[in-house]
């Protein structure tokens, strides 16, 4: 087993590397001057060129890619223009929004959490939940409805979800202001409320995937031996079907679980433009608009390590739910 | 006796495997140093419980798995090393029947591609064509000749099973390995799976390596018998000898352990042996069954009984203390306390 | 019963579809007044300089004033302000040397800020100018303002690191455009620019190589605003400035919230323009304009003295319109951002290629596409009627014969550049399509909205037809014309003259008018405007952006500026 | 053998049916299936897969789904019938009256708990006033009554951890947690080597002798049943065929589906060079069961189309005390076919 | 509850593994046909086929519809525009002339515009499954087969895939690419954007396939069929292509059934973006993003590209379900 971790580990590092590889590489491919886009009515071919020096991005390539990634470890000196020097871990300072990308950082990630946490919560309890019942209710009127939820919400778009919610909730019915964060610590109710549709939109469509998957896992689980065996033991139905059929279906959902939620925290990008919220995915897409080279590399590099290490979270947590991995 | 068919040399298969938190390696010692010859026509049985390596050596006869040391001589040609192309010829002669009925058949061809499949990879186009052929050999096994375009879901166990004997017929070896052909089918079809393996043996001149874990149908196969324990030989000679004069003690065990239902009735003299089969991953030194051996000294424990034939005899046996000659293992006639 | 799942979901889109199928939609009254001409003058009263300001009907002191807003503001540096959103926010936490007296309804009047009068012409000859600082005026902590600290706040806007905000008094003081390489900061941070002198504490005299007579208007910029070089920190100025006006910045969550509180120090007496009602001012960022409009028309408890920034939807436009009751809660003013279709004079070198594209484009489908009458008014000039001296006229009145006429039997094939936004990608769909219609061929490129701006910027770029908007930092023709059509001026890349028209005749007229007084210089400029479009025809006037902002119903004494035509907030009220 | 037949059984079986409802049709996986067993003896039931011996079982443990299944007839426990009690009430039973152990230990226990939590919760769930560490004693004795060296370091280890006989023996170390009264194994050795084999099979007799209970074993081994059982009943094709003492069975076995069984098994006495009789064809689809006598397709003795075909045989007494047998053939054509033309093959000599 | 499933498998009437006798004479019925015999009995799956097969259709007669209808998608009927810019009349401008209203601002057909979208969408978005599948297939089966080295690297690159933002790099690559095959003068055509949308997909899409097959693979290779065939002699191309590939056509189906649905959703994704289709071309995707900013004020203009993109996805999630089903009777039921 910790061999096992030291070789995802390592593995993981070096997956990360090719990811700040590739995304460095696609800035420099993008079609785009993000010193050019800086000046607005008054630019001369010289301030452009003096700037962009400033910026670094007239050094040798493997010397920009090797002070970036220095600077996320040990911190780096900016210059003057872009506030001094940048303590680690640096992710360098935005040419396009004049601030530190850790502070653009500090601002959008608890907005990306703030959605994708209550969001996962959601459709991991409503999706397991639908699918676990309806397998236990094969056949009846409210496992159909089940899968018939499960397909709708498979097939719909999260935009088309999320205007309808937005019609309906915000627009005609008004019992929900229009979606808008604003931070947990100032006014929960307020956040609750801003953020509700976005997790009920996001939740809608992945607990189809859930409840799909966890139907056939749990069908798949209660025709084990040890389930039988806990009844054979007495053991009412919640407590055979709720610890021992749960606990061994559920291994499966957790890789997928721990990936969407690794993927989703890298960004929300459907769900930010469509309910009007600025978090992580809008951010990141911005900067590639902008060709903002440190929020991408930042961009691209946190979404990585949040699959990367969802990966390696997946893994721990089958250890820990299932002694075979552990000792093995 | 003449040349043998297969002769088999030290054969040896360790499997490399990580164990611990630190994944250290280890290996697994599935087969030691084996050695048996099979002669044309004959049938060796292979026994023992599970995990004692009989499989992994029928799987190393037919070189599905790479020998880790030893040498198989097949029609006295040494063939542990020989590459795909090299072993065609010979692939001929040497086929296997698997266990599973279900498994052994892709489900996705019909009868009559799976069993022409050795004679498509092998390029042969026998006289009178590749269906003729498949058809005769449906019959052969009884089958019904006209199943040729159905797909194996439709067939029961049994049926299954002789379609794979079938497959295993194409290319008319010379010898078959047999694993544990019959251990997954219901009783009563153990006994036609059975009894067609031996018509066949009868009608073509068969050699088999006969594997099963149960000790009833191997005795009912097989004129010659091996004994397996931890990768091990350690015992080897005719039926009457291992059935009826058992030297090994742990042959002694096994063959008391069988419930019988000819023994019905009969108080017999058991011999319960205690504890499981030790890991092959870190077999006892020594003589390998010594742990479970009620007869075991000091000296099993640090020196390995060699395989050795009794004076006039084809009976061998790996023991340091091998039961003595006549003493028979029969049902003991004793009155029950 | 799948079925029944979807017949479930079918319920809910017809009922949906119920709710916005019960009204119909027809055309209305935009009650825009596009045709508002402005008019205004250089203060020479010093009277008009003086404060308090005019007290505003109704209005009332204290409360809580919120502005919400999609993105932070880029600078709050005085230095660095050049963003609609931060001239228009400068104004609470910094004074200027000038600034205008404005109605809301184009009639504008340049007064002094901090300077006692909006400067004085020493010469006649707009070289040398000399502004008095008023007495009284104070920072935050107290301390007095003097000369001094107006001439370091120029003088810091010399630093490269410090770029963004606008340029016309360095230029003009070094007399070069890279005035940076003239006159390096960093190096001489205890004297000032050359041209720029402090006399005494309470004088400030420019002396300019070349006469420039706008002088006062460029002065209006907040980048004229006073800093104790004590108080300078930089680039960290951004996040805390360092207070001249009546709020000072006291709290400052980038890109999230902005909390303005008074600054004691203000004197209301010092200041002709500011009447500081409310006691706070907060700005929070993150909705968007539909976020906003949104909010704004449930008029929620929290927004009622709340301002939407971005202004109404347009997607929303046809809902607000269609209810009084909201229409009483925005504004709706021209503004001088100017959209038009620049041709590539380069390129398209034809003159009456260039009248056909003014002949062939149809306004009132262009007003459609860009959203309806309450976002856009159309415009057949080049300037803004919020121009000073404006006078419309139509030198190419739409008619797609009459372009086909004067194409005379020629398909000429261009291409059309637009960004990929979705706003532009529409604009761009109509252009084409009306333009086929008249015979033209036209390729519609689409390349990174952002890019787009600076790639038409450069000289040689291979376009012939691109959507471009100005908006002048003064409302006058002297900050749009020759900005926009001076050939002399054409340089690699960084260009504001798009077309890349280069007249000699023009370009004299340039000249010649720049010199005039600046009360001459209006009728002079709408003049100019119509000639270049008859003779040149170097683009195509499209439209002028209606700025249509709502806010909650506790605000009073917001107005358009007529400057920039965006909400302004000096006059600000919450209703108590 | 004794056979107290003035007692009642503890467990009777009377015309036991169980029947699913599947896509291909109705299974009928048992079909009139009656018998009774005293609280100290061991009932061997035999048949083939599909033979319907496992669903009896089950049947009995009242595991089945009863939105898919169909019950009737009675299973009476201690004199209370089973069929029709609600699963609240059966789930008092189950585990307390009535234990199982099942074929493959390693999916029977779950992979993910201790084997001590397996054995704690079960005895906890009939205990409700059992302390924790009263549960883990009584775990930890059963653990060492089975055979299991070191319980107490066992009982914190997972299932993967242990050999497969020592598995089987934590399963029977947890059926017996609360001294059940009647046993279920169904085919409790097949997934074992025949040496572990020896050793769970003399553990049964002896946890049985001293626990006094009853114990149905469920197997396709004759042989098996031959050695441990005090009873057999032979089922084929949902039906029982045959019931009677393991000696009324062994020795003069009374129907020709049992007769195929004997015949067709080798043994490691007799001539191994003689042919084994297999029984001829497929065990039957219970969706579709030959009409009449389950067994007349493969049947050599059958007396076509009547009546083996058309009528189903009753289980009926035979001469021999409490030997019963469900055949047409008269019984005395049966004893003279068998004495002549089966006894002297296969095995039972 | 699957009690019964234990209770049936126990009494071994497991419905496949009934035994029959075959019946002489005949020809089998291959799991291919006894799949399409269960697809046939499941009313759902045949009814959304019938509606997928529409839709099919529906797209690849647009010009024709076009010719039928009178309307071309890039007509503008800005007189029945209103000065704000809505269509004048009920629910959008629906009308006998246009089935589905009109767009806000430029006023084009919106009915002739799904059409055509359809069209668009459907293309992009059963290329892109044919080609992740079949990228993900040869992987795969490499993978799955080979394992050891070759297997650690292409599961390396699968996690590598994986870890890449999708949506960043798509836009990242989609100017770059474009800029790099066309001049600046250059209008991009359409088929290249969807070229390029394609190989995104392709990119970033077969990890799915390749996993799947490759686990497929991996409990495949042990079994004793395969072994068979090496007993035989049989080589490396007749293991993978003949022995194994037949048996992951039905898990490779599903797969492709079901990706197709889910890159209708991704293209629509991506052109809501503006990477991807861009105006005037007909798509999905930028009407419903320009569609969601009218929710309010023209509903209609959300409602139909909604509903019908809704309807598509589900047509084909449902057949996809139903062809599992069919091919896997034991998978969910």
């Amino acid at each position: 087993m910790l061999r096992f971790l030291i070789k995802r580990l390592l593995l993981g590092t070096l997956t990360m590397f090719a990811v700040s590889l590739v995304a460095f590489g696609m800035f420099f491919m993008l079609p785009r001057d993000a010193v050019a886009t800086m000046c607005v009515k008054n630019c001369n071919p010289e301030r452009l060129e003096r700037v962009r020096v400033e910026l670094g991005l007239k050094d040798p390539l493997i010397d920009q890619y090797t002070g970036y990634m220095k600077g996320i470890f040990v911190g780096r000196d900016l210059g003057s223009a872009q506030g001094g020097f940048c303590d680690a871990p640096c992710l360098g300072y935005s040419y396009t929004s004049s601030e530190e990308v850790s502070d653009i950082f500090a601002r959008v990630l608890p907005v990306t959490l703030s959605i994708v946490i209550p969001a996962s919560v959601l459709w991991l309890g409503l999706g397991i939940g639908l699918g676990m019942i309806s397998a236990l209710r094969r056949g009846t009127v409210f496992d159909r409805l089940a899968i018939g939820f499960s397909l709708t919400g498979a097939s719909m778009q999260l935009y088309f979800v999320g205007g309808m919610l937005m019609i309906i909730f915000v627009y005609t019915l008004k019992i929900l202001p229009v979606p808008h964060y604003t931070s947990l610590w100032d006014d929960p109710l307020d956040w609750a409320s801003g953020l509700v549709l976005a997790w009920v939109a996001l939740a809608f469509l992945f607990s189809a995937v859930y409840a799909r998957l966890s139907r056939a896992q749990m069908l798949e689980t209660l025709a084990e031996d040890f389930v039988r065996t806990a009844r054979a033991k007495g053991l009412s139905k919640s407590r055979a079907y709720g610890r021992h059929a749960l606990r061994a279906a559920i291994t499966p959902i957790v890789t997928i679980a721990g990936l969407d939620i690794g993927g989703a925290l890298g960004g929300t990008v459907i769900t930010e433009t469509t309910f009007g919220i600025q978090g992580l995915g809008r951010t990141a897409v911005e900067a590639v608009r902008l060709g903002d080279l440190p929020t991408i590399m930042a961009t691209v590099l946190i979404s990585a390590v949040f699959i990367v290490v969802a990966n390696i979270v997946v893994d721990l947590l089958y250890a820990v739910i299932d002694p075979r991995v552990r000792l093995s | 006796m003449s040349e043998a068919l297969l002769r088999v040399r030290g054969l040896t298969k360790h499997f490399a495997v990580r164990q611990g938190a630190t994944g250290a390696k280890a290996s697994v010692r599935a087969v030691d140093g084996l050695d048996f010859d099979v002669h044309a026509g004959e049938t060796l049985g292979l026994v023992g419980e599970s995990g004692c390596g009989k499989t992994t050596t029928g799987r190393m006869l037919v070189r599905l798995l790479e020998p880790t040391a030893g040498s198989i001589e097949f029609q006295g040609r040494d063939i542990t090393t020989l590459g795909r192309r090299a072993m065609r010829p010979l692939r001929q002669d040497l086929q296997i029947i698997f266990q599973d009925p279900y498994s052994s058949l892709n489900p996705r061809h019909t009868v009559g591609k799976i069993v022409a499949m050795p004679l498509e990879v092998n390029g042969i186009k026998p006289a009178g064509g590749v269906k003729q052929r498949v058809q005769e050999l449906l019959e052969l096994v009884g089958l019904n000749p006209e199943h040729y375009n159905r797909f194996p879901h439709e067939f029961s166990g049994g049926q299954r099973q002789r379609i794979g004997i079938a497959r295993a017929l194409a290319l008319r070896p010379k010898l078959i390995v047999a694993d544990e052909p019959v251990s997954a089918l219901d009783v009563s079809i153990q006994a036609q799976v059975v009894n067609l393996l031996r018509d066949l043996q009868r009608e073509l001149d068969l050699a088999f390596v006969f594997i099963a874990h149960d000790l009833a149908i191997v005795r009912h196969f097989s004129r010659r018998v091996a004994v397996m324990y931890l990768g091990k030989v350690v015992e080897i000679g005719d039926r009457a000898d291992i059935y009826e004069r058992p030297r090994h003690p742990y042959t002694r065990a096994l063959l008391s352990a069988v419930p019988d239902v000819a023994a019905f009735g009969e108080q017999r003299q058991r011999i319960r042996l205690t504890g499981d089969v030790p890991t092959p991953l870190n077999p006892p030194s020594g003589c390998r069954f010594r742990t479970r051996c009620w007869k075991a000294q000091d000296v099993c424990a640090t020196e390995e009984p060699p395989l050795v034939a009794r004076e006039g005899s084809a009976q061998q046996v790996a023991c340091h203390f091998p039961e003595a000659v006549g003493v028979v293992n029969e049902h003991v006639s004793e009155v029950a306390a | 019963m799948r079925s029944r799942a979807i017949l479930a979901a079918g319920g809910v889109l017809a009922l949906t579809v119920a709710l916005g199928a019960c009204s119909e939609n027809k055309n209305t009254d935009s009650d825009v007044d596009t045709d508002r001409v402005a008019s205004g003058a250089i203060a020479t009263d010093p009277k008009d300089s003086m404060g308090p300001a005019k007290a505003v009907e109704g209005a009332a002191k204290g409360g809580t004033f919120t502005v919400i807003r999609q993105t932070k503001i880029s600078h709050m540096d005085p230095q660095r302000v050049y963003s609609f959103v931060g001239l228009n926010t400068a104004p609470l936490y910094a004074r200027f040397l000038t600034t205008w007296k404005d109605d809301g309804k184009g009639n504008v009047t340049l007064v002094g800020d901090l300077a006692e009068t909006p400067g004085v012409n020493v010469n006649k000859d707009c070289k040398v100018w000399e502004f008095k600082i008023k007495d009284g005026v104070k920072f935050e902590d107290g301390s007095a303002i003097t000369s001094k600290e107006v001439a370091y706040g120029i003088a810091r806007s010399f630093d490269p690191d410090l770029a963004g905000g606008p340029t016309y008094i360095q230029e003009w003081l070094a007399n070069d455009a890279a005035f940076d390489t003239k006159w390096d900061f960093k190096a001489n941070k205890t004297s000032l620019p050359p041209g720029l002198t402090t006399p005494d504490a309470k004088t400030l005299r420019f002396e300019f190589a070349k006469p420039h007579c706008d002088l006062p208007f460029a002065a209006s910029l907040p980048a004229t605003a006073p800093l104790p070089p004590a108080k300078d920190t930089g680039v960290e100025l951004d996040n805390k400035p360092f207070s001249s006006g009546p709020y000072k910045l006291v709290k400052n969550t980038v890109g999230v919230e902005m909390l303005f509180e008074r600054n004691e120090h203000w004197d209301a007496n010092t200041d002709p323009v500011r009447n500081a009602y409310p006691d706070k001012f907060v700005y929070k960022f993150g909705p968007n304009a539909e976020a906003q409009t949104n909010r704004l028309i449930a008029d929620g408890a929290e927004d009622q003295a709340t301002l939407g920034w971005n202004g109404v939807d347009s997607s929303l436009v046809a809902k607000v319109a269609g209810d009084a009751g909201l229409m009483g809660r925005t504004l709706r003013e021209p503004t001088p951002s100017a959209w038009r279709l620049s041709i590539n004079t380069q390129r398209v070198p034809d003159l009456s290629v260039r009248q056909a594209l003014n002949y062939a484009i149809d306004r009132s489908g262009m007003v459609k596409a860009a959203g309806g009458d309450l976002k856009v008014a159309p415009l057949t000039t080049l300037m803004p009627p919020s121009t000073l001296g404006f006078k419309k006229f139509d030198a190419y009145p739409a008619d797609i014969e009459k372009a086909k006429s004067t194409l005379a039997g020629k398909t000429p094939e261009l291409v059309l550049v637009i960004g990929d936004d979705s706003g532009a990608q529409e604009l761009g769909t109509q252009v084409k399509n009306d333009l086929e219609k008249a015979g033209f061929k036209i390729t519609i490129k689409v390349i990174p909205a952002d890019s787009k701006l600076d790639e038409t910027k450069k000289k040689d770029n291979p376009w012939d037809l691109y959507l471009d908007s100005w908006a002048a930092d003064w409302p006058s023709g002297a900050a749009l014309l020759p900005v926009l059509f001076d050939g002399r001026t054409i340089k690699a890349e960084g260009n504001s003259n798009t077309s890349y028209i280069n007249n000699d005749a023009i370009n004299a007229e340039f000249d010649r008018v720049l010199a005039l007084d600046p009360a001459a210089q209006a009728p002079e400029w709408a003049k100019l405007d119509e000639r270049i479009m008859k003779e040149l025809a170097p683009a195509v006037p499209l439209y002028a952006d209606v700025m249509f902002v709502m806010h909650g119903s506790k605000v009073g004494g917001v107005y358009i500026d007529s400057i920039f035509g965006y909400p302004a907030f000096t006059r600000a009220f919450v209703k108590q | 053998m004794t056979h107290d037949a003035a007692s009642p059984p503890y467990l009777q079986v009377d015309d036991l049916r169980v029947r699913f409802s599947t896509a291909d049709g109705e299974v009928r996986a048992v079909d009139g299936v009656s018998f009774g067993l005293q609280r100290g003896r061991t009932l061997g039931i035999v048949g083939e897969s599909g033979s319907g011996k496992s669903v009896t079982s089950l049947a009995v443990m009242g595991l089945h789904d009863p939105a898919r299944t169909r019950i009737t007839g009675a299973i009476k426990l201690g004199g209370r019938d089973l069929v029709g009690l609600s699963d609240g009430e059966m789930r008092k039973l189950r585990g307390r009256d009535v234990a199982m152990i099942f074929q493959d230990p390693l999916s029977a226990l779950h992979p993910f708990y201790t084997v001590g939590r397996q054995l704690v919760e079960g005895y906890r769930t009939h205990h409700a006033g059992a302390s924790k560490a009263q549960a883990r004693q009584r775990a930890l004795d059963m653990l060492d009554r089975v055979g299991i060296p070191q319980p107490d370091r066992r009982f914190s280890q997972y299932p993967h951890e242990f050999s497969g006989g020592m598995r089987q023996r934590v399963m029977i170390a947890m059926s017996l947690m609360n001294d059940p009264a009647l046993l279920i194994a169904d085919e409790p050795t097949t997934a074992l080597d025949v040496t572990v084999q020896a050793q769970i099979l003399d553990l049964l007799a002896d946890l049985q002798r001293e626990f006094h209970s009853a114990i149905i074993l469920i197997t396709h081994d004759l042989g098996v049943v031959s050695q441990v059982a005090d009873e057999v009943l032979v089922m084929y094709g949902g039906r029982a065929v045959e019931h009677g003492t393991v000696a009324q069975v062994m020795r003069g076995p009374q129907h020709p589906y049992t007769w195929g069984l004997l015949a067709s098994i080798p043994s490691l006495h007799g001539d191994p060079e003689v042919d084994l009789k297999p029984i001829k064809g497929n065990p039957p689809s219970l969706i579709n069961v030959p009409s009449g006598c389950a067994f007349h397709p493969r049947c050599a003795y059958a007396m076509k189309p009547e009546p083996c075909a058309a009528q189903v045989p009753q289980l009926l007494a035979v001469q021999a005390d409490g030997h019963r047998v469900a055949c047409h053939l008269p019984e005395p054509q049966r004893i003279s076919t068998y004495t002549d033309e089966i006894a002297h093959v296969g095995v039972a000599q | 509850m699957s009690l019964s499933q234990i209770g049936t498998d126990a009494a071994g009437v497991d419905a496949t593994a009934v035994p029959v006798a075959p019946q002489p004479g005949m020809v089998g019925r291959s799991p291919g046909r006894l799949a399409w015999a269960r697809l046939r009995a499941n009313r759902t799956a045949m009814v959304s086929g019938w509606i997928m097969l529409f839709f099919i259709v529906l797209g690849l007669a647009a010009p024709l519809i076009e010719l039928l209808y009178g309307i071309s998608p890039f007509e503008q009927f800005q007189d029945k525009i209103a000065n704000n810019s809505l269509p004048l009349g009920y629910f959008g401008g629906v009308s006998g002339e246009h089935w589905f209203g009109l767009e806000p601002q430029l006023g084009r057909d919106i009915f002739i515009r799904l059409v055509y979208g359809l069209r668009t969408s459907l293309f992009i978005a059963t290329s892109a499954a044919l080609l992740t599948t079949a990228l993900g297939i040869v992987l795969g089966i490499v993978s799955g087969y080979l394992g050891g080295w070759i297997d650690g690297v292409i599961s390396w690159v699968i996690d590598f895939a994986l870890a890449l933002p999708f949506l960043i790099f798509a836009l990242a690559i989609m100017p770059t690419v474009t800029a790099r095959f066309y001049g600046p003068r250059d209008e991009i055509p359409v088929p290249f954007r969807i070229g390029v949308m394609i190989f995104l997909f392709a990119l970033f899409g077969w990890t799915g396939t390749a996993r799947l097959v490759r686990g497929q693979v991996i409990s495949l290779r042990e079994r004793e069929f395969v072994e068979a065939a090496r007993a035989s002699g049989a080589g490396l191309f007749h293991i993978l292509f003949r022995q194994l590939l037949p048996n992951l056509w039905a898990p490779i189906l599903v797969s492709f059934s079901l990706a197709v649905p889910g890159y209708i959703t991704g293209e629509a994704a991506l052109s809501f973006l503006g990477i991807g289709v861009v105006d005037p071309t007909p798509d999905f995707g930028v009407m419903i993003n320009k569609s969601l900013s009218y929710a309010q004020t023209d509903p209609a203009y959300l409602i139909f590209p909604g509903v019908v993109i809704f309807l598509l996805v589900l047509a084909f999630n449902l057949f996809g379900d139903g062809l599992r089903d069919a091919l896997d009777p034991k998978s969910s039921r």
